[in-house]
């Protein structure tokens, strides 16, 4: 384990940048955080989550697949993928880490997905552990311990300094880089903060939220449950909890006409909306009660069946504080699946 | 620091439902938290009893639901408006969207609703306990034991502390007090942007709009925005994108997303409580007021059933679209 | 730029022949632009097509594996791309990229046996893949028997096909039938599940069923009635897609995707998934 | 005249009965206007959505010129005075968004003013001109 004092946490932040494009997070002048391309003036931000998840890096909100030109009856398919460059991502929390593991088994699984892939490889993580998590946050429920956020690199911060601790071989190689402004040290002071730590994490509201309902194999208990339609009764149907999510990973694919040929982009898409599964010939989810239960039971109960139980939902809290009627996947269990309080 | 209370509330829901008046009441729910009341129908006085909330916290503008939920209702449905809540209502029906005789309004004075992201803002993360102290709200934190007390006027949502009307004009029945419409402050922020220069202005919108997710829910939410097939959504109007691709994309929505309900937004400010990304939305649609009220004459969209918006009417001597900045550079 | 293989890039295809079948149904045949066919494929499974611009859409191949030439499409006009295709003549350009999802069993679970294939309109198109296959090697399987059944006369898809070659074959039986009496049809008249219950085939086979939604349902519940096992009966399914490698979540039934774990589904399969089809 | 001097791309909208006819005696009459000035014709001026307009820009327009009949003479009784509210309301609003003000304009055209259409395309295409290229409302997947 090695650290830096706090007061050099630029020059850390330089140290790296100089290899790589590094990202931080940083205010995004309304009150939230977003991961921002660390350069002179860029003011780290010590906060618990940015509004977007860092999915981004690897799955962006949207990218262009490929470009055709179109001549008469011809078409030219134009490859424009570049090879992207070595980039990190300082500060993720160890919710947000895990959430790279859930979209890993989905675009990393064959057939690979040749453009996450290629980010994903060129992607370096330092991890942030909590310190300070907040009443919307029930990671511990998906069995995430905040306070080892993993990632390539895993790093504490406390009053003085920054701990770093690799994890990887990605993660061992950045750190020889940034060996010469770093100093060797014990862990006493990390497993001081854990313990501090785990302390608040027993005393969160959340912490009691059970899975046991949920998981491989629940889809006839659950899928027509009556809960649904009173569950749903006032969602919006916007994609504001598809958004913010770190693990949801729906897309679509559509096309731009630029006026000299036609760009394929891929895009973020929400289950929440009303035309994501409209066909020419109807839709097979017509009421936002069933929109609203897919998305639920992908994440409770189907994910966990393709994915050896693992649940699609890392309890980061955003949809909790975004959702504009505040209505949540906290309160989907609960209500599913009894409360444990109650 | 609502006048009325959750207990005055709750008794009248609980005797309209008992009383045959009503069959449904479109109330908040209680949930996780202290501050994150869902929008729900209750049908009966013991889940009434029960989760019925009503605090700071109860923001949500009910008119856009009544839309679909008195599609098949038996009976009537019992909806408690808040004064702003009303002109949403009356602006609704003015367009037909549903069906008054199956509404029961009962009017609820409001006092203001907190805006939890401000309440962070100033207690931090970690809220156990927040609820109103006199002038203000008493919070603690899983981190601080001791209640925090932050006065209201720090906490209120934007649209709360520029409120233009504590009048009901729509309602079968009030509860409390009546109040009066209010000569509010709520241009000010517009014509500071109208001050500005075109540059300036220019790279403020682009810092706003960039952080837009497209996630719809400004226009889902909104009670003027009832089309049953929004423009956005049709893959034949060629603006379908359904995502921020650019710069020119954000704009477009946005834009559009306001002319759309120019003339017909009630300033609710619902777009702008729902935004994850805190884009100032109201901002977009107070200039379209501003311009209406200076073009046109004043115009508030709901205040009475039955007006004609500006925008589906004229006057043979309306102002050349030319002398608009003539006109604004004048002021 | 790279050389990793990406399965959402598209390889060029050309239309060089298009056959008109039904008011609203054409077949195209394409192949890649030095004449090949563009890839391999088993019965059943899908391709995608997509002319820029206009949009990508996920289409069974209808061709017989066993056609090395050329693949063929037969395709409904009922949406964005199938006008556009409609509209387009031989020597037209597309993408196109495949071979998606799980096959029809046609080597292991279908050989040797009785096969009995029911299809309603445009859902002979998935099937004709499979007949043609099983009529190549025709030793494998044992009788065959088809029900095709379309609104009117015009309506039936590949009725030269059919009448030509099948009714030819030699332990073929061809069953057509029509919704409505109409001028100049001599066979059978009525829908196909209650069709299907009036040929009263033995439960000694294994059935294939494609068509309308509605058309499946009835037809499984007589099939049923008539005492097979839904391990015996099999059919295709279609949602929306877009990736067509199971990760865009658009075609989950709960937790399959049509697009990789469809769209051929055994009965007894598909009644373990949600109803939401 | 300069090799590669700037020439903005207009785009005009001119309503079927009168501005367009305009512009028809425009060019019966030899008078000069812009060639770069698109003309795109509409039933009425109010059948311009804002949404025609943005998109105009999007695919490289650097202004855009709504034309209809003068108040009073629509063909089909009020529809420029829909255009006229919206279009005051929609180009504040683009001001106010920060585009320039000047790419846009609305002018009533009657098919008797051959002479006014040149010239006020003329002067629209002089006052874009001396703007540039439109920077703040551009799509750059089209500028290719």
């Amino acid at each position: 384990m090695r650290r830096i004092s706090l007061y050099s946490l630029d020059s850390l932040f330089g140290e790296i940048s100089k290899s790589m494009t590094l990202y931080i997070p940083a205010s995004d002048n309304a009150g939230g955080a977003v991961y921002t391309k660390y350069e002179d003036g860029v003011e780290y931000l010590n906060t618990l989550n940015t509004v977007k998840s860092p999915k981004n890096f690897f799955f962006p909100h949207t990218e262009d697949l490929m470009e055709f030109k179109l001549q008469g009856k011809n078409i030219d398919i134009l490859d424009i993928r570049q090879e992207s460059e070595d980039f990190a991502v300082f500060g993720v929390r160890g919710c947000d880490v895990k959430s790279f593991d859930i979209l890993d088994r989905v675009f990393l699984s064959d057939p690979v997905d040749s453009y996450y892939a290629t980010r994903r490889e060129h992607g370096v993580i330092i991890s942030l552990a909590c310190t300070k998590p907040s009443e919307t946050c029930f990671c511990t429920t998906f069995g995430i311990d905040p306070t080892e956020p993993m990632g390539d690199i895993s790093a504490w911060m406390t009053e003085s300094h920054l701990y770093l601790q690799p994890v990887t071989e990605k993660g061992k190689a950045l750190m020889s880089k940034i060996e010469h402004i770093t100093e060797a040290c014990d862990d006493s002071e990390v497993l001081a903060q854990k313990d501090k730590t785990k302390n608040i994490l027993s005393k969160l509201p959340l912490k009691d939220l059970s899975t046991d309902a949920f998981g491989s194999g629940k889809t006839k208990e659950l899928f027509d449950s009556p809960q649904w339609a009173e569950l749903s009764q006032s969602c919006l149907g916007c994609g504001t909890c598809t958004f913010v999510c770190p693990t949801c990973q729906c897309y679509d694919i559509k096309d731009f006409n630029t006026g000299s040929g036609v760009i394929r982009y891929r895009c973020w898409d929400s289950c929440m909306f009303s035309e994501f599964t409209k066909m020419a010939h109807g839709n097979p989810r017509l009421t936002q009660t069933e929109r609203f239960r897919q998305r639920f039971m992908h994440k409770l109960v189907y994910y966990p069946e393709n994915n050896d139980g693992l649940f699609s939902c890392v309890g980061c809290g955003r949809c909790l504080s975004k959702c504009p009627i505040s209505m949540n996947i906290v309160k989907v269990m609960k209500s599913l699946g009894g409360d444990k309080n109650e | 620091m609502q006048k009325i209370t959750r207990d005055q509330i709750v008794s009248k829901a609980v005797s309209l439902l008992q009383d045959g008046t009503v069959s449904a009441v479109l109330g908040w729910r209680q949930g996780e938290f202290c501050y994150d009341v869902t929008p729900s129908v209750f049908n009966t006085a013991e889940d009434i009893e029960a989760n019925f909330v009503w605090n700071d916290f109860c923001g949500a503008n009910f008119s856009k639901y009544l839309v679909s939920k008195t599609k098949n209702i038996d009976g009537k449905l019992l909806v408690f408006l808040k004064p702003c809540d009303t002109y949403s209502f009356n602006q609704l029906l003015t367009e037909h969207r549903f069906n008054r005789e199956s509404v029961y309004v009962v009017g609820i004075p409001c006092e203001g609703m907190v805006d939890i992201s401000k309440v962070k803002a100033v207690s931090g993360e970690g809220i156990v306990c927040a609820e109103s102290k006199g002038a203000g709200l008493s919070v603690t934190t899983i981190y601080d034991e001791n209640p925090k007390e932050i006065p209201y006027a720090e906490v209120l949502s934007e649209r709360c502390l520029n409120c233009k009307s504590k009048k009901h004009v729509a309602y079968d029945e009030l509860l409390g007090d009546e109040g009066e419409v209010i000569d509010s402050a709520r241009f000010d922020e517009v014509e500071k942007l109208e001050s500005m220069t075109s540059e300036e202005r220019f790279a403020f919108w682009q810092g706003e709009l960039s952080r837009c997710i497209r996630c719809n829910a400004c226009r889902d939410v909104c009670p003027a925005c009832t089309c049953e097939k929004c423009v956005f959504d049709n893959p034949n109007s060629g603006a379908e994108s359904k995502a921020p691709t650019n710069s020119f994309e954000e704009q477009m929505f946005h834009v559009i997303r306001a002319f759309h309900v120019a003339g017909r937004c009630t300033d609710c400010g619902e777009c702008s409580r729902v935004c994850p990304q805190n884009i100032p939305l109201h901002l977009l649609n107070r200039k379209f007021i501003k311009d209406i009220n200076s073009f046109y004459g004043d115009y508030q969209a709901g205040a009475e059933v039955g007006m004609r918006a500006p925008l589906v009417d004229y006057d043979l001597g309306d102002l050349e679209a030319c002398d608009v900045f003539e006109r604004r550079d004048s002021e | 730029m790279n050389n990793r293989a990406e399965t959402l890039i598209p390889v060029l295809g050309v239309i060089t022949d298009v056959r008109i079948d039904t008011p609203d149904v054409k077949t195209f045949r394409v192949v890649t632009p030095d004449g090949k066919k563009a890839f391999d494929h088993k019965p059943g499974q899908c391709a995608m097509l997509s002319i820029p611009g206009v949009g990508e859409a996920m289409f069974s191949i209808t061709s017989s594996p066993t056609n090395q030439e050329y693949m063929e499409f037969s395709i409904k006009k009922c949406g964005c791309v199938t006008d556009w295709l409609h509209q387009a003549e031989e020597g037209q350009q597309l993408t196109i990229r495949g071979p998606y999802g799980r096959p029809f069993p046609v080597d292991d679970e279908f050989a040797g046996k009785n096969l009995l294939f029911i299809a309603g309109g445009i859902g002979l198109a998935p099937l004709r893949s499979v007949i043609n296959y099983c009529r190549h090697y025709r030793d494998r399987y044992g009788e065959i028997d088809i029900v095709y059944g379309s609104r009117s006369m015009d309506d039936l898809v590949d009725y030269n096909e059919i009448i030509d070659e099948w009714t030819k074959d030699t332990g073929i039986r061809v069953h057509l039938t029509i919704d409505r009496e109409q001028e100049g049809w001599n066979g059978h008249v009525g829908f196909v599940p209650s069709y299907v219950k009036e040929l009263d085939f033995s439960t000694d086979k294994t059935a294939i069923i494609c068509g309308p939604p509605i058309m499946i349902k009835f037809t499984l519940d007589a099939m049923i009635e008539m005492g097979f096992a839904k391990e015996q009966v099999y059919t295709t399914m279609e949602l929306r897609m877009k990736c067509g490698v199971g990760k865009c979540g658009r075609c989950n039934i709960g937790s399959k995707y049509v697009c990789k774990d469809g769209p051929v589904f055994r009965c007894d399969e598909l009644s373990e998934l949600p109803d939401e089809y | 005249m300069q090799v590669n001097e700037y020439r903005p791309l207009i785009v005009a909208f001119c309503c079927n009965w009168c501005s367009y006819a305009g512009a028809d005696l425009a060019g019966n009459n030899r008078l000069n206007y812009p060639a770069d000035v698109k003309i795109i014709r509409v039933p009425c001026s109010c059948r311009v959505n804002p949404m025609f307009i943005l998109r105009a820009f999007q695919r490289g327009a650097d202004g855009v010129i709504i034309c209809g009949c003068h108040p009073g003479d629509c063909h089909y009784t009020s529809g420029n005075y829909y255009t006229r509210r919206r279009m005051a309301l929609l180009f504040s609003m683009l001001d106010y968004l920060g585009i320039e003000r000047e790419r846009t304009r609305l002018e009533w055209v009657s098919a008797a003013e051959g002479a006014k259409f040149a010239a006020t395309m003329n002067d629209f295409a002089e006052t874009v001109a001396a703007l540039g290229e439109n920077k703040r409302l551009e799509d750059l997947r089209c500028k290719k």
